[in-house]
């Protein structure tokens, strides 16, 4: 087996919201873990999908192990070594290992710019390439990406949504990164664009040997293109395992509900029983999910069908025993008290 | 609200004065009426102390008496005293006062009669160090005020002075009047709502800024006519004659020269002239060494047509002078003429002087071009210093003489002058209470800070005269003085001396028997009425 | 208004005034100290012939209370401030904070009336172009607002003072002259008139109200409202209207203040900016820096009542 | 009736939009109408400072006083002391010209730091910043000023430090505006996840390639902003000082002779103000409109 | 069979662009029917011209020059009316060669003359919901008053408390919880869900003959989605109300659909029952339906891990429609026998089987024609 690249430990990440000065002096604002102590590791070449509703995290995850954002506590070592704490300086040069596309189609395509140049800027942000070189690398990327060259001189405004995720890509793929950190990748994309992105990943992780973390909310692209596959819920992982696993057999009621809703053809036992009981509760609506007062005990609760068929056991809202992360086998880890 | 630069006054002859006739107005003109005049801006202050601006003097001037008066002659005659006696020494001085003066009575309060205590109280507070007054210098003189009986008063100097009667026209306050009786500032109360022994007294000053005042019916001189005197602020000088035309205000006491023929033409107006004791100058920084040479000053007197400004910027409404006294008082030498105009002439001086024409046009000489700075204060109403400044600029600019205009705020450019002496010309007029004192003006002693030699001018054969003058008591003989004096200083130039402007008051026909004092403006305005029929 | 808004509305009616007042002392910081850091003396302006370096000048600054360190300065005032002392004016004498209420009311008058007649004109055109697009009527509307709002005030003035006078027949000025005079109400909103037409916000605020309303217009729940056959004014009313109202007044109030420094100056109206005026030269420091707080104040109140509305009328504003 | 033509011929490629295409047919004219102000301006400017007039603009003649346009070769007509108005005009851009660029100096730069302090380091900064900024709207300018002058001088430089810093909140919003927006198209973190160096995205990707417009259409307001507070001050008394001219003092002077009927020698100057702030605020809104799109929250 | 409840002929509505100088043919001669109680439809990418096809018929286009000609027949309450009746005077089209050169429109006179038309007709008979049900909610105004005011604008019940009972009775009805507190939340810290919930509350309390849900489970979490489209489903049964569902989201579309019609590029490429045209084994069927459906990922491509059957190219721009079928610069399934046509002669919307339309040459029926 290929060795560990990425290696994320008990992370967590807390925003402050303060707003205005009188806050500030009345010392106001509260704290909000939008990660909650997050564990898993990524092999070499291995693409590991992380999935879970809007809001839950899971892009905050990817841009706190990219340090674009500072951990609240926690570890990140990436290729052997701690980047948690590394300066701005000392983590340049490890940028170009690491690369991020974000869920924005325009991320990074400054619109003042022509594609031309919003590649030649990423070729020279860590080298300084002949033009020569410049121009063969240019080419190469397009070709990569299956990109005309007549797009060069176009600004990125002029270009469709298809295009737009092409050179980014391109551009991501300039300083030839190792892990690249996918969020969203094709959800702003029309379907049958979509289908292309994923194709051109999957392909370029074939060719260039990539290490993808894969957040998407769209379950069959992440079953499609991941090994592994980690659930989120309010900021923690509740289950992580095997994407067959995963989508197949989820020991999670909260993964199984995540899979109900696309899963229409081959619907497993528990997602049909599970289904069953959230129709049967709809006036229990799920409603907002509170961020500022996570539930004492399991997180999630207040919406689990378990919960309500079990008669509400004692241990589910008990706050010391909020459920951890155990292994169930085959490396499949769920945070259940009854998986 | 102009302010005024005014130098002491000398004084005439002594003479002993009969008691005033002190009866009610008995002379057959009706009562009633109203009238509006016009004021540029409002007045700080309304107490004859602490205020310093023309437009409270008009109004001081209608509420308080002093203990004599100045008539349209320019003869002192008895107002708060009945008469007074000077001691052979000329040091002291023992006033009789009237007994029949009431003070204006505050709200809910009897009219409290006027004695000696108030006379002996008005000098202590305009002395006192921490009422802030422009007075106080004139009076330095006086070494006490004393009370020697009810309705007398003894007043010594510290030396026998010309002229002291005239100065105690100062105008006399209650001592129930202001709330502290150490000493007047700003914010006591009287300083704005004073109480005083005059013809009017005040009403009220409105939310947007009117002084209303109404006659006072106890009036030791008997009753004034008019009922009321309104002084509204206005913004805007151009407005006023507007104001007038449109009959929202009844006088303008001086009007601006360009409106006088609007003015002129309106058959329901009178336009009156009433000689103004002053002149208006650019005076010379002798310490600079140019300006030291009494050459390059005649040069560029001779380089600047007085007359041609005079008649464009001014209607030609005033005398173009030729020496430091007001050309209305007995002191003037009407022998001497204004030096002509003649930029040939000026030209022919700086030569003789030694300066050269420079590759720029402008006068050189050692290498050291004839560039004066021009210090003027800024006043935002006269738009007619503005002119004569910037021609004075133009005409010496054609001489080869650069000069620097600087426009400076009031305050600044008084320290640059009277304090730093950091000017080279400057340009003012001077105001004279009354006749023809110069001393204070080119006496080498009057060098100094806030004295108002500002020029420096030293002269030995003046600063002579100035003291034979002073000490002469024979008029004839002191004319003879100031004739020769004012011969000289006209050959030395340590002014450029401008002109005498007429003023013009601007009033309805329907009010009366005006007189305006000529730099009291209102203290005859108890005789003025308004013909019953035109009282609306 | 049902209790439900009130409620958030008075939370931040009192976080707003917190801020308020902690603006309104760093206002006054800033004040005190360019004033402090301004060489020369105000107190010269009083020792009229005298010099303020004689002991006689010393005296002059006890009688007038005056510290000889900074701090000790500004504490005073402060103090005095907070006990609605805001000090005498050097040139009369007069206390400050009596004679700005008495002034600050004709301001007022003139900045509120103005502001009202920017509207009445700006609202219409705002409203039209917004709702029917570009049309020749409104964009020859918006042309003309542009060239008005470029106009010098002063000079506006003048043609007004001018038309008044010599078209009219009447003397178009208020100040003790009107008060007494036949259509002294017209006179009143001369001033008012110039003022809401030349200050320059008449084009800005046409621009304002019409992006926001246009805006608006093109959301998604105005969208619902015409989907569903209700008026769609109804449901544009709030946001679009009352809210961008709102902001702009509260924003051009600092501009019309300044505007009714001139317009006070050509018409002779005897508010807080002919004062302001008035105290620039003579330096009379206490009315200048009454007059900047006031000011500050009326501005920062403006912005306060915006506040509120915004959030009566802005349910998602008092959560935040 | 609204016509709408396609471009006749086959459509080509669009390879850029032209500023044409985006703009509404008056944007166009604003913006011609205002370089063409911006021209004028700096060409009379240059004249001026070189001293290129059609007549001594102190040169009097106390006997043509306020005489009309085309008076014995006065284009333009004489002013109270007969000096010629349309080289005192030209001479009265030094007025404000120099002064202007110095508060736009001042408020673009001061407004950019502290935008990108507000916008890209957030936190403390922004709350402090946003403090300041209510601090400086809160008062209003020409009150500001006048307390300045009071305190100071009345010296054009030091009220066009007020105006430039007064400005400076208006296009620090805009800047961390413009900053938010960015971040919200995870742009910053786009340029950071590259390695590029904190002061290229700055300096490059944020303030040359998006804030550019944005800085040029703030300076173009700030001139007009900058004329206007000139002339009023000058208007005021409180400017500058004869005998140098300024379109505020000239008139203040020329209003003397208004209510006489003699319009010219306050008009002339004030329709000058009129045509040049008009112009700047006119190409200012239109290269906003051109360059920025309609203006989003 | 009745006549449809709606009939949408040869609808076309164009958008002008200014930076390009040229129209965007959003609807392109768009026809279809509703028949009443049957839920039709309509998927397609963006661009497709769905979303257009449904604001044109509920005459909330307001761009320009927008809908410039068509038929849109609504038979209901016994009562039928074209939609567009008449509009036709306001609008003048140039045509050169097959292409739009020009359009003059009068458009307030044409607004007037619909906005009258649609009196009456708009939130009465046909109502609508929206994707991103937060932002389509007024954000000023409680839920209640939203429905409040749609019930006594559309409804018998005029009174403020007989409304404010039939609000809450349809609160209840689209599984609100706590419907009376919720009454009078505003739509902000309400979650999409619970938005797009209130949002068909509101559409249907004014018992309309005509529901058009425009993208509704769009912007919503997957969880969510799923939840709304179980909703629409059981009100569909319990109401049996005529829908227009217009979604690019196949599987909601395969949920709800009775009937389904495919867009690409402004026209309608292929209608059927729902059944037939997305059966796995369909016999005729579009190319681009076809390609859609193998875009996504099956069960089966998943287990194999096998690439995904992209189609190439890009999404037809609307602004440049070429002569020809406008899929053919993407079409897998060219043969050289209809090349010529396919790339010269836009294919007609024709039978292949009863009540099954395809817009292809390669079928025989369109070879007929």
């Amino acid at each position: 087996m290929s060795q560990t690249i990425l290696e994320v430990t008990d992370l967590r990440k807390d925003y402050s919201q303060r707003r205005g000065l009188f806050s500030m002096l009345t010392g106001q604002g509260r704290v909000i873990p939008a990660v909650d102590g997050v564990s898993f590791y990524i092999r070499e070449n291995e693409t590991v999908g992380l999935v879970g509703e809007s809001g839950c995290g899971k892009t905050t995850i990817g841009r706190t192990v990219l340090r674009l954002t500072d951990a609240s506590s926690g570890r990140i070592v990436f290729d052997g070594r701690d980047i948690t704490t590394l300066s701005r300086a000392e983590l340049r040069p490890l940028r170009r290992e690491m690369q991020m596309i974000f869920q924005d189609l325009d991320a990074g395509l400054n619109p003042g710019m022509r594609v031309r140049d919003i590649l030649r800027e990423a070729l020279t942000v860590h080298e300084r390439p002949s033009d020569a070189e410049i121009a063969g690398r240019i080419r190469e990327l397009l070709e990569q990406v299956s990109l005309k060259d007549s797009k060069l001189a176009n600004f990125p405004s002029e270009l469709s949504g298809g295009e737009k995720r092409r050179v980014g890509i391109a551009r991501v793929l300039a300083v030839r990164p190792r892990l690249i950190v996918a969020d969203e990748p094709t959800s702003a994309l029309d379907i049958s664009i979509q289908a292309q992105v994923v194709n051109l990943l999957r392909d370029l992780q074939k060719n260039l040997g990539l290490t993808y973390l894969f957040i998407s909310h769209d379950l069959p692209v992440v079953e499609l293109v991941s090994q592994k596959v980690a659930v989120m819920y309010l900021g923690r992982i509740v289950e992580m395992g095997l994407a067959e696993n995963i989508a197949h057999q989820p020991r999670h009621p909260y993964t199984g509900i995540l899979w109900s809703s696309f899963a229409d053809k081959e619907t497993t036992e528990v997602t049909r029983r599970v289904r069953n009981v959230t129709v049967e509760r709809e006036r229990r609506a799920w409603g907002v999910f509170d961020f500022e007062q996570p539930t004492s005990g399991c997180r999630f609760a207040p919406r689990c069908p378990l919960y309500k068929d079990r008669g509400h056991p004692a241990v589910c809202t008990d706050p010391a025993s909020e459920p951890q992360l155990r292994d169930v086998g085959h490396g499949h880890v769920v945070a259940c008290h009854f998986a | 609200m102009k302010r005024i630069l005014t130098i002491t006054v000398a004084g005439v002859a002594m003479t002993l004065c009969f008691p005033a006739h002190a009866a009610p107005k008995g002379d057959g003109r009706p009562d009633g009426g109203i009238l509006n005049y016009s004021e540029y801006g409002r007045p700080a202050t309304l107490d004859p102390i602490t205020s310093n601006e023309t437009i409270s003097l008009r109004i001081t001037e209608l509420v308080f008496n002093g203990l004599v008066g100045i008539d349209e002659k320019q003869e002192i005659v008895p107002e708060l005293a009945e008469r007074w006696e000077a001691s052979k020494d000329g040091r002291v001085y023992t006033f009789f006062l009237r007994k029949d003066v009431k003070w204006h009575p505050r709200e809910g309060d009897a009219p409290r009669p006027f004695t000696a205590d108030d006379v002996v109280f008005t000098y202590n507070i305009m002395m006192h160090p921490k009422t802030i007054t422009p007075l106080k210098v004139r009076y330095e003189f006086i070494e006490k005020v004393e009370k020697t009986g009810d309705y007398t008063v003894a007043i010594t100097l510290k030396r026998p002075i010309l002229n002291a009667l005239a100065k105690f026209s100062f105008k006399i306050i209650p001592k129930h009047g202001p709330a502290n009786p150490q000493y007047l500032t700003r914010e006591d109360r009287f300083a704005h709502s004073p109480i005083g022994t005059g013809p009017y007294m005040l009403q009220t000053v409105t939310g947007d800024g009117e002084v209303v005042l109404v006659a006072n019916p106890d009036y030791f001189k008997g009753r004034a006519h008019i009922d009321k005197f309104i002084a509204r602020p206005f913004a805007d000088q151009n407005i006023m004659a507007q104001a007038l035309m449109f009959n929202a205000i009844d006088m303008i006491v001086l009007v601006n020269p360009r409106n006088l023929p609007e003015v002129q033409g309106d058959k329901r107006f009178v336009l009156q002239p009433y000689n103004a004791l002053s002149y208006s100058f650019f005076g010379y920084n002798v310490r600079n060494p140019l300006l030291a040479d009494r050459r390059v000053r005649r040069a560029i007197t001779a380089a600047v047509n007085r007359q041609e400004m005079l008649d464009s910027f001014f209607n030609g409404q005033g005398t173009v002078i030729s020496g430091p006294f007001a050309p209305g008082s007995w002191a003037y030498n009407l022998d001497v003429k204004p030096l002509p105009f003649g930029p040939e002439g000026a030209r022919a001086l700086l030569t003789e002087a030694g300066f050269r024409p420079g590759a720029d046009g402008i006068m050189e000489k050692g290498g050291k071009k004839l560039v004066l700075s021009l210090k003027v204060p800024i006043e935002k109403e006269s738009e007619a210093v503005k002119r004569v400044v910037l021609a004075f600029q133009n005409y010496l600019k054609n001489a080869g003489i650069a000069i620097t205009v600087e426009f400076k705020e009031w305050q600044a450019w008084k320290e640059d002058v009277f304090l730093e002496h950091n000017f080279d010309i400057m340009f003012a007029s001077w105001v004279f209470d009354d006749s023809a004192d110069i001393s204070s003006l080119f006496h080498s002693a009057e060098i100094g800070d806030w004295k108002n030699n500002f020029g420096g001018y030293s002269n030995p054969e003046v600063d002579g005269l100035i003291v034979e003058s002073k000490l002469t008591l024979d008029h004839e003989k002191r004319r003879t003085i100031n004739r020769k004096l004012h011969a000289i200083l006209a050959e030395e130039q340590p002014y450029t001396f401008l002109w005498t402007l007429t003023n013009y008051s601007a009033y309805h026909r329907k009010v009366r028997r005006v007189q305006i004092h000529p730099y009291k403006f209102f203290s005859f305005a108890d005789e003025w009425f308004i013909p019953a029929s035109e009282q609306k | 208004m049902k209790l439900a808004a009130i409620k958030p509305v008075s939370r931040v009616l009192a976080r707003e005034l917190g801020i308020t007042a902690l603006l309104l002392f760093g206002v006054s910081m800033v004040v005190f100290a360019i004033l402090y850091l301004a060489p020369g003396d105000p107190l010269n302006v009083l020792l009229e012939g005298q010099s303020p370096r004689s002991e006689l000048a010393l005296g002059m600054r006890e009688a007038l209370g005056v510290s000889q360190t900074w701090y000790g300065q500004y504490a005073a005032w402060f103090s005095k401030m907070l006990q609605g002392n805001f000090g005498n004016s050097i040139r009369t004498g007069l206390p400050v904070l009596p004679e700005l209420a008495r002034v600050g009311v004709y301001t007022l008058t003139l900045t509120l009336g103005s502001l009202a007649l920017t509207l009445l004109i700006a609202v219409p055109i705002a409203v039209h172009a917004a709702a029917h697009g570009e049309t020749a009527g409104n964009t020859a509307a918006t042309i003309a607002a542009y060239v008005l709002s470029a106009v010098p005030v002063f000079w506006f003035g003048y043609i007004m003072v001018y038309v008044f006078i010599h078209w009219f027949g009447m003397f178009p000025l208020i100040s003790g002259t009107a008060a007494r005079q036949e259509h002294a109400w017209l006179y009143f909103l001369v001033p008012i008139f110039v003022l809401g037409i030349a200050s320059g916000t008449l084009s800005e605020m046409i621009r304002h109200l019409r992006e926001e309303l246009s805006r608006v217009l093109a959301e998604d729940y105005i969208r619902t409202a015409r989907a569903k056959g209700a008026p769609v004014w109804r449901h544009a009313f709030k946001e679009g209207f009352l809210i961008p109202v709102t902001e702009i007044m509260s924003a051009k109030i600092p501009f019309l203040l300044g505007g009714a420094v001139i317009v006070e100056q050509v018409f002779n109206w005897p508010g807080m900016g002919r004062m302001a005026w008035q105290a620039a030269q003579d330096r009379d420091f206490p009315v200048i820096m009454g007059i900047a707080l006031v000011a500050a104040a009326f501005v920062r109140l403006g912005n306060l009542l915006q506040r509120v509305v915004f959030t009566a009328v802005n349910p998602r504003a008092s959560r935040e | 009736m609204r016509r709408y033509v396609q471009t006749p011929g086959p459509i080509g490629e669009f390879s850029e939009l032209s500023l044409r295409q985006r703009a509404g047919p008056l944007d166009l004219v604003y913006v011609a109408y205002g370089l063409l102000v911006v021209a004028v301006v700096v060409a009379s400017y240059m004249f001026g400072a070189l001293g290129w007039l059609p007549h001594d603009p102190q040169a009097m003649n106390v006997g043509l006083i306020n005489a009309a346009p085309f008076t014995s070769g006065h284009l333009l007509g004489t002013d109270f002391l007969g000096r010629d108005l349309q080289a005192r005009l030209i001479l009265g851009i030094q007025a404000y010209f120099l002064p202007g660029l110095l508060a736009i100096t001042i408020s673009v730069v001061g407004g950019s730091v502290l935008g990108i302090l507000a916008g890209y380091r957030g936190g403390w900064f922004d709350t402090i910043i946003t403090y300041f900024d209510n601090l400086l709207d809160s008062f209003p300018r020409l009150v500001l000023i006048l307390l300045v002058i009071a305190a100071f001088k009345a010296d054009i430089y030091y009220v066009m430090v007020v105006v430039g810093i007064t400005g400076m909140p208006v296009i620090a919003n805009l800047i961390a505006g413009k900053i938010a927006f960015l971040r919200q198209k995870s742009f910053i973190e786009a340029a950071h996840a590259l390695g590029l160096p904190a002061h290229t995205v700055i300096l490059k990707h944020i303030l040359w390639l998006n804030c550019r417009a944005l800085l040029v259409i703030q300076a173009t307001l700030g001139m007009a902003e900058a004329i206007l507070v000139e002339t009023s001050l000058s208007y005021l008394g409180f400017g500058v000082q004869e005998p140098t001219p300024s379109w505020g003092n000239m008139v203040q002077a020329g209003a003397n002779y208004f209510l006489q009927g003699n319009f010219w020698p306050s008009t002339a100057p004030a329709l000058a103000i009129l045509a040049t702030i008009l112009g700047f605020q006119l190409l200012g809104d239109g290269l906003n409109n051109l360059l920025e799109g309609k203006r989003r929250k | 069979m009745d006549a449809p409840l709606l009939a949408i002929e040869n609808l076309r509505t164009y958008f002008y662009s200014r930076a390009k100088r040229a129209f965007i043919r959003s609807v392109d001669g768009v026809s279809l029917d509703v028949a009443r109680g049957e839920t039709l439809g309509i998927v397609g990418e963006s661009g497709s011209g769905k979303s257009v096809t449904a604001l044109s018929a509920a005459g909330l286009v307001t761009a320009g020059p927008g809908v410039i000609s068509g038929r849109i027949h609504l038979h209901s309450n016994g009562a039928q009316r074209d939609l567009l009746d008449g509009l036709e005077k306001y609008a003048r089209v140039t045509e050169q060669d097959g292409r739009v050169m020009a359009v003059e429109k009068d458009e307030r006179g044409w607004r007037k003359h619909s906005e009258a038309l649609m009196a009456g007709v708009r939130g009465k008979e046909i109502a609508m919901i929206f994707q991103n049900p937060r932002s389509a909610l007024n954000p000023y105004s409680t839920i209640g008053k939203q429905l409040v005011e749609t019930i006594r604008l559309h409804t018998s019940l005029k009174g403020e408390s007989e409304a404010r009972e039939r609000a809450v009775h349809w609160l209840e009805r689209v599984r609100i919880d706590s419907p009376r507190l919720r009454f009078d939340n505003f739509p902000y810290g309400m979650s999409g869900g619970m938005c797009q919930r209130a949002m068909i509350a509101m559409a249907l309390s004014a018992e309309p003959s005509l529901l058009i849900a425009d993208e509704p489970t769009t912007g919503l979490d997957a969880t969510i989605q799923s939840r709304i489209v179980d909703l629409l489903a059981q009100l569909k049964t319990e109401t049996g109300i005529t829908t227009l569902l217009i979604s690019h989201d196949i599987s909601v579309i395969q949920r709800l659909s009775d009937r389904i019609a495919v867009m690409y590029g402004g026209t309608v490429v292929e209608t059927g029952r729902a059944a037939e045209v997305l059966a796995p084994q369909a016999q005729a069927r579009h190319p681009y339906t076809a390609a859609l459906l193998a875009s996504i990922p099956s069960a089966e491509t998943i287990r194999r891990k096998s690439y995904l059957q992209a189609i190439e190219g890009e999404v037809l721009d609307t602004i440049e429609v070429p002569r020809g079928c406008r899929f053919y610069g993407r079409c897998n399934r060219v043969t050289e026998a209809i090349r010529e046509s396919c790339a010269g002669l836009e294919p007609p919307l024709e039978e292949v089987a009863p009540g099954h339309k395809v817009r292809c040459w390669l079928y025989p029926a369109a070879g007929k024609a």
